[in-house]
Order: structure tokens, then C-alpha cells, then sequence
């Protein structure tokens, strides 16, 4: 039997995040703790999401977990298969996305995110592998969530270098852009969640059981402020966890 | 008209120092075969263009090819770093110009179909395109926003790997196609690799399915398992075991350079390496059978 | 989730007066059937875009459901002119917009991709665009020349037919494709018709060939033959003959009004349609067989 | 066996259309006697020449003379078969198309065509089918060429409607629009071939045999030159006409 109070924090961000995620979804997903969230969700809440790999697979039944993006198992029995330009075009470009998942090295007070560079873009510190996708699934999804664990280097109040975007500066600046999405909906950590107020700001929406917000404070770089309306995450469920760990990743590859 | 030869010969012949080289194939179908025949022959100064360089450009900018990449992934798709081609660029050895995903297919999007650019919807990230002037913007005269446009790219050569062809090089693909056609159609040259040189009776059973015409290739050559250790679906796994090792190897150039010398220098063709993986990784990459069901094309 | 209805319910529920309507198909796989069943659900107004108006526009012309033509080909297909849509055009009752079979799809193209506008080699002949504004230029960032773009084409409704599908609009499509998968994704609703209705496992065994994904798709109808006279490719063949024969019966609104009452009005549905053509019509346009060869996914 | 002496106009102009190709050619081509034309090249000094299909066909081998461009025929044991899109762009406007062939209601002094209306484009006094893929041919394929019978109707000297680019007026008006392909190379007619000279008039340089040059000016509608260098056209040969009347079109439907 599974015991409910003794869960990872992977465990506790692939059951938070998935929560997020609707029924009907159609879900721009990378391998990982997004993969494992979306099939959380299908399992439980949401048996309409529809899967869509950046590599151009649609309708996946994998019958293992994949190591990459563009493992072999995504395509045998999936849907459909197209080519890449016609998945960022057809699917992404054309509004046919709801979500799409992001990370990166950096996140800032307003869910801009650096996956480029450390230090100066032309004399780079530590040089990351750059955009891929993020830059127009950020753009063009309607709308976004962020994964990762809750450290101060991650989210600073500024990024070194805006691979993706989120807010901006805050305030109108994102919509000024013409972007179609409507931006960053919440950061999932193992701490609780972030979401950006009227402004465009990521403040405190939920903690997880047993996490103080001085906690998530001590792990953030800017001045973080907490939602009048903050609530404790509700713990993973046994049928959850049963779930995660004895259908989805048995292996305990990402959990 | 036969365009087969060796991929020793189609080397030799159509890729020369300086080129521009896009080796596609997006995680599936990556040419390993032709990249390591490359490194063997001693091509130099190359510009390596590939959205994903993955471990085919890791291995080429180690041995020395390359002057330049051109990329929007620079990683180890779920591994992590691509260390040499990171290294060589935190040290300033290596140029390199770099795109979002979607930026750089639309290059070769208007590369493959004639088009003086293409455009893209905002993204509202401007960092990338302050630092690479190829982006620029041009006045949609319908609303009279500022639109975002990449100019085409066009490689001098482009190496393809594909499942079935014909000696004339007309070409079946089927599963993750990535930049695959646009690639072929968007080089100057073309060399195809197979997995299987097929009569071309079996290419005209389903002509929906060739995505490459022999119209547009230079040579064809046959070399079975060229991806590993990427992968070629229907045909072997992907050797993810490989690429989490690599992770370890790349993490010194003595390492890498010992892996050259076993793997690529000592091998003359891509039958030795194969035959050098030895059985036991033949069998944990088979692919199994997994038929699609036939269509009717009619008899008319 | 089943998208399934006739094709009666599914035409009442997303065609309404007024949409811009995309049915498409190059020569092949023209949807005939929805047309007759807009046709005698009296359905006005409509602007019927399509490359090539065929014959299908030719009689919703006639019977009165079209406000604008927009295409880039207006005639019958190796037989010679489109008469009812001319004659229209001719004396003025039928708004016209026009394009180059390029300039055409490439508004589909934008309109699929999301893209603000296309933009096209230089064709040197200006005397259309000077007719139509929606052809404007853009200034070329990289070389300072004038580029013409054109602006994207998102129909109201698309009825696009294919071969086979499963209940929930996941689709193979082979043979000619012209601009089936454009018109789809182009477009805000999308009534898929289907020879075949089949188990999504056989959908499954050959992702490659789904070129329209359910998710776009809003209603499914099963209707064998829905494409006559044009063809479905390895179904049924092109009814020749009928070409020739409208060049004969749309020389008059007469012969037209009463081909109209016999093979639509007094028709309830396409089942009806193709039994009264008769054994010896299915006889001449039976396809026979030509199968694919399948090939391998994998079983990883 | 084939009586050489006695051809029909048809079949002069498909064998000297014919003889216009060169092998390994790739063209670009629609039904009727474009199609007889590169099929006999084919089967005569040719053998390597490609034919696609505006319809997305590739190395076709119809079993049958199809009526349409996109006849299943076609299809059935073809090489390739793709979009439309793909076909203009990947093929023509990329620059992969050797030969095309274009045909109108007006041919003008400059190759320029009309195949749009008769008469004010907005009050038509005869509304023509319009341009289909001709306006991107006649600009995009390395060279064209133009078959068709030759009445003073058909060659007026300037077309009401330029669909398709010739030479314009003349000189280096085309070059000057930066279209990459090199124009009209020749126009065949039942009485000769036309050729644009270097100021990219359409002069006479070919009489099939028994035909005068004031037949030729009789059946023009400007004042047509005759080339220093003109010729009169070898006839059609025996084995030219046995493959076109037995193997070709049996039937008779185009010759």
C-alpha cells in the first residue's frame, strides 16, 4: 500500500501540476515531470487531454518511459506524426495549443526565463543549450507552467538573458508585445505555487503541507510576496502516488 | 539513373573543407556514419548547422571539423550539456550563431521552398534577436505591426539518412521526420544514406510516402545503421544507454580522443562499428515488428 | 470522444448563411455530397473559396447559394470553361475574388501556419495584383527589393473528404493531396467526410499518414462516394464521362435546374444519390486493387 | 505502317515540342500535348527526362491518357506525390524545374499571356478560366515553351490581360523584375516555331515544310520578323509518329 504522507518532492510537484491541467487540454510536453504530470491527469481528472511532443507526435501511447523527446516509443501507435515546422506552425503558431510546459536555468519575478546563458551572452560564464521550443511555446501557448524546485539561484529577480517570456517588466508589457498566449500561469515547486498577480508578478498562492512561507522566502530572489487568498496544497493522494509510482514510472526515472 | 556509391566516395566527392553541412534528423535518423567518415577523412573548417547538434556535432567540433555551428538546442536531449561544443564555445574557440527551434526550421523553411524569408508570429523575446543580426523585422502591410523575419538558409551539402530508397534516391521516411525534407530540398547537395536499397517497385507501392524525390540527390549510398547511436525506427532502437555514457566520455578531451581513435579513426566503415558493438547491443536495440496496414492506391 | 452525425446534421449544424466555405480537394477527393446537401438545406450567401471552383462550385452557383467565388482556376478540368460560375461573373451577379494557384494556397498556408502574411518569389506579372489589393509588398530587410505577400485565408468552414477515418476525425489521407491539410487547419470548423470509418487501430498503425488530427476536427460523416463525379483514390475512379456531360447540361440554367431536381433535390442523401446512378456507373469507376507495401514502426 | 507524309497539324506540333526537349530535363507539365510531347522525348532521344505534375505528382507511369491533371492514373506508381504547396515551392519556385509549358487564349509580340478575360477585367466581355499555376511557371521555370495552333486571334500584339510574363515590352524589362527563370524559348505552331529574339521579340526562326512566310505574317497579329537564320523543320519521322498514333494516344483524343 502506498503511504501518503511519505512522497518525494518530484512526487509532490508531477501531483501539484497536474492538478493544474484540464480536461480537453491539448498539452505541448516534453519528456520528464511534464510527461509524467499529463499522464497523471488522463488517469485521473482529465481523460480528454491530448499530448503533443515538440518532436511532431500526437496522441502518444508510449509503452515505456522515453529518455528523449523523440524516442522511438512515442511513435509507434501514436495518432499522428508530422514534421517539425509543421508542429510549430499548424499546432503552436496556429492557436491549437492550451498548454505548454516550460523550464530553465533561470525564472524571474515575472516568469521570464533564461535556458541561454550565464554571464554575458557574448563572453558566457556558463553557456546553457539555449531556446529549442521555449521561446515560441512561451509566446504562443495559451497558456503556461512552469516546474522546478524552489532554489534562490533559480529564480532571481532578474534574468541574465530573456530566452523566453513571461511578463516582462510587468504590466501591460507582455500584452504590448502582440504574443497570442496569455503567458505563465503558475510555477510548481516543491515548496508551493507561484502565480503572477494584476501585474504580471509571481507571488505565493499555496504552500504545501508543512512548508512556511519564510521557507519559500529564503529560497527566493526577490522580495516575495504572499497572496491574500494563500492556501496549503491539498497532500498527493494515495490514488495518485499509486498511480505515479506503479504505473507511470515504476522505474523511478523522474520521481 | 544508379547514384549509389560508397559513403567513403559520396564524401570525397561532395563535402569540402569550409562547407556548410546540415547533418538533419531530429533525435531520429542523425547520420553518425557520415559524420564519423568525415572526422576519418580529415574535413576541415565546416560549418555545422543542425537545430539539435547532439552527440554527431559534439564529436566533429572534438575532432577538429568545424569552425562554426549554427543551432537552437545545444544539448543532450535528456541527458544534459553537450560538453565539447559548450567547452569550445566558453573558451572562444568555436563561433557560433544561434536561433530559437522554430527560427531556425523557418530558415530552412524558406531555404527548401525558394522563399526570400520567412516570416514568424511575435515571440516578445528579444534577447536572441538583439544578439543575431540575421533576425530582422518587416512591416505587415495589413496591420501595420512590426513582424519578425529569418532569412533562408541553404547548405552547401546536406547528409540525410532515411529508411528505404531507391538506387535513384527516391526515398521513404516514416516516423519523426524533423528538418528531414526541408534539409534535402534546402542544400545545394545532397547525400542520402539508407537503411535499405530497395527496388524501385517498392518505392512506386506508396509514392505518398517518399518525402525525398532522387530528383534532388547527388548520391545514395547503403549503410545500414548509420544513426546509431541515434536511432532508425523499424529498424534499431535508440541507444540511450550510449548517450548518458557519452555524458561521462565528454567530460575530458582525453576521453573523447581515446573514443575517436577506438571508435571512429580504427573503424574503417560503419559495418566494422557495427560488427564492433557486438552482439549483445545488436539484441537490447532490435526493433520488433510493428506493421502498418497497407492502403489501396487502385488500379486504374 | 465521437465526433460521428450525417453529414445532414453536421452541414445544419456548422454551415451557416453568410460563411466563407473551403471545400477542397485538387480534382480529387471533392466533397460533391456536402455540396448537394448545402444546396437542399437552402443554404445563401456563401463565399465558396477553392482553388479550383470544379464542378461543385459550378452548382451551388447555379442553385443560388453563393454571394463570391474567390479562386485561381476557374474552369472544368480538361474539358474547358466553368460555365455557370462565367456566365455569373459575365452578367454581374456573382462577386469574384482572384488569385494564382500559388498565391491561393499560399493564403491557406498562412492561414494553417498562423502566419500574418506570406510572402512569394517574384512572378513579373503585375496586371492581378493590380486588380486585387489584397496582393501588397513588403520590403525585403536583407536585399532592399519588393517582396508580394499576400494575406492569410481562414475559411469559416471547411469540408474536407479522405479515405478513411476513425469516429473521432483522426484521419489517412493518400493519393493527390492538394490542399486538404491546409483548408483543415486553415480553417475555424472542419467537417471531416470519410469513405471509411475504421477502428482508430488502424489509424494507429500508420501515424505517418494522418494528415488531419481529430483535434482540429468538428464533426465526422461516414459517406462512401461522397466524392462523385471527382474520385477517392483507390475507392472509386473519376467520372469522366459526367465532366464531359456538365460541359453539355450547364450550357443552360434549364438543363441545370433540372439536373438539379433529379440528382440533388429529389436525392435524400448520397446513398440515395449513388444507387440511382446505377451498376453499370459503379462497374466503370471501380478501382481495383494496388496495394501498398507496409512498412515497419517498431515495436519499442 | 505509318505514312510520314501524312500528319495532322496536332501531331507536327507534339513531334517539333517534342524535339524542343532536352534529356534529363525536368518539367513541368499539364495534360494533352504537353504530356504527348514529353512522353515521346522520352521514348526518343530523351530517356532521362522527369516529368511532375502541377497536381503533386512526380515520375508518373499512367496506365491511361488521363483527361485531367489529377487523374488517379497518375497517382498509381508514381515515384512521389505531394501537397500543392510543396509542388510550387519545393519544386518550382526552389528552382528544381527545368521546362514548362504554358498556354492561353492570347500569346503576344512579347510571349506574354493572356488566359484571364477578354475585354476590362472588372465588365468581362469573355471571362477566361485565369491563371492556375501559369503566372508562377512562366516566371520560375529555367525556360518555357508555348504550343499552340497559330491564328491571328490567338497573336494579337499586345493581350488584354497579362496573366503570365514573356518579355513585358521588351529589352530587359523581365530581367529587371529579378524573376529567376529565363522565359519563353520557343512558340509551336502548326505552321512553325517563333523564337524570342535578343530583344525578347517573337520573330519567326522555323517553317514546317510547304509553309510560307506570308502565311505565317497572315495568321499574326503583328508584323512579324523572320530570323536570318530561319529554317524549315525536318517532318515528323516515321518512328515519331508510330509511338505517338500506336503507343501514345491509340485512342486519338489529343492527336
Amino acid at each position: 500500500m502506498v503511504d501518503e504522507l511519505n512522497y518525494k518532492p518530484s512526487e509532490l510537484m508531477v501531483v501539484n501540476a497536474a492538478r493544474l491541467l484540464r480536461d480537453g487540454d491539448v498539452v505541448f510536453v516534453g519528456v520528464g515531470i511534464p510527461n509524467l504530470a499529463c499522464n497523471l491527469a488522463m488517469r485521473t481528472h482529465a481523460p480528454n487531454l491530448q499530448m503533443i511532443y515538440e518532436a511532431g507526435v500526437i496522441g502518444a501511447q508510449p509503452s515505456r518511459l522515453p529518455l528523449s523527446i523523440g524516442d522511438p516509443t512515442l511513435v509507434s501507435g501514436a495518432l499522428s506524426v508530422c514534421s517539425m515546422y509543421d508542429i510549430f506552425t499548424l499546432y503552436l503558431q496556429r492557436g491549437n495549443v492550451d498548454v505548454g510546459f516550460l523550464g530553465g536555468a533561470q525564472i524571474d519575478q515575472f516568469g521570464n526565463i533564461n535556458a541561454t546563458v550565464i554571464g554575458d551572452y557574448k563572453n558566457p560564464k556558463v553557456r546553457l543549450p539555449g531556446s529549442g521550443g521555449s521561446m515560441e511555446i512561451a509566446a504562443w501557448a495559451n497558456r503556461c507552467y512552469i516546474i522546478t524546485p524552489h532554489q534562490k539561484r533559480r529564480f532571481p529577480a532578474r534574468v541574465d538573458f530573456r530566452t523566453s517570456i513571461g511578463f516582462l517588466s510587468g504590466g501591460d508589457a507582455r500584452k504590448e508585445t502582440g504574443v497570442r498566449g496569455a503567458g505563465p500561469e503558475a510555477v510548481v515547486t516543491n515548496l508551493g505555487l507561484m502565480q503572477p498577480n494584476q501585474d504580471g508578478e509571481l507571488i505565493l498562492t499555496a504552500l504545501h503541507p508543512g512548508v512556511s512561507f519564510d521557507q519559500v522566502r529564503e529560497n527566493t530572489g526577490w522580495d516575495l510576496k504572499q497572496s491574500e487568498t494563500c492556501i496549503v496544497t491539498e497532500p498527493p493522494k494515495q490514488e495518485e502516488l499509486r498511480i505515479l509510482r506503479e504505473e507511470l514510472d515504476p522505474g523511478r526515472i523522474y520521481i | 539513373m544508379t547514384k549509389q556509391m560508397s559513403l567513403k566516395d559520396a564524401i570525397r566527392e561532395y563535402v569540402h573543407d569550409g562547407d556548410t553541412l546540415y547533418a538533419s534528423g531530429f533525435t531520429h535518423l542523425i547520420p553518425f556514419a557520415a559524420g564519423h567518415e568525415i572526422i576519418r577523412q580529415g574535413i576541415k573548417d565546416l560549418v555545422l548547422a543542425r537545430a539539435t547538434p547532439d552527440l554527431i556535432y559534439d564529436q566533429m567540433v572534438a575532432a577538429g571539423c568545424a569552425r562554426k555551428v549554427v543551432f537552437s538546442y545545444m544539448g543532450n536531449p535528456g541527458v544534459g550539456s553537450l560538453r565539447r561544443v559548450r567547452a569550445a564555445i566558453e573558451v572562444g574557440t568555436l563561433e557560433w550563431e544561434e536561433y530559437s527551434h522554430f527560427s531556425m526550421i523557418s530558415r530552412l523553411q524558406a531555404g527548401a521552398n525558394g522563399l526570400p524569408f520567412m516570416p514568424m508570429k511575435a515571440t516578445g523575446a528579444t534577447d536572441l534577436a538583439d544578439q543575431n543580426p540575421n533576425y530582422q523585422k518587416v512591416n505587415d502591410p495589413y496591420t501595420g505591426e512590426a513582424v519578425v523575419v529569418v532569412p533562408p538558409l541553404k547548405p552547401d551539402v546536406a547528409v540525410v539518412h532515411v529508411q528505404r530508397a531507391d538506387a535513384e534516391g527516391n526515398a521513404h521516411v516514416w516516423g519523426i521526420l524533423g528538418e528531414q525534407r526541408l534539409a534535402a530540398f534546402a542544400s545545394t547537395r545532397v547525400i542520402l544514406t539508407a537503411e535499405e536499397i530497395v527496388d524501385q517497385s517498392v518505392i512506386r507501392s506508396d509514392p505518398n510516402r517518399t518525402l525525398i524525390p532522387g530528383l534532388i540527390v547527388d548520391a545514395v549510398c547503403h549503410v545500414p545503421f548509420c544513426a546509431h547511436p541515434s536511432y532508425t525506427q523499424g529498424y534499431h532502437d535508440r541507444d540511450n544507454k550510449f548517450y548518458l555514457e557519452w555524458d561521462q566520455i565528454s567530460k575530458t578531451e582525453e576521453r573523447v580522443g581515446e573514443y575517436l581513435c577506438e571508435w571512429v579513426y580504427d573503424v574503417p566503415d560503419r559495418a566494422a562499428y557495427w560488427e564492433k558493438l557486438g552482439p549483445d547491443v545488436h539484441e537490447r536495440l532490435a526493433a520488433g515488428a510493428r506493421l502498418s496496414e497497407p492502403v489501396n492506391y487502385g488500379d486504374y
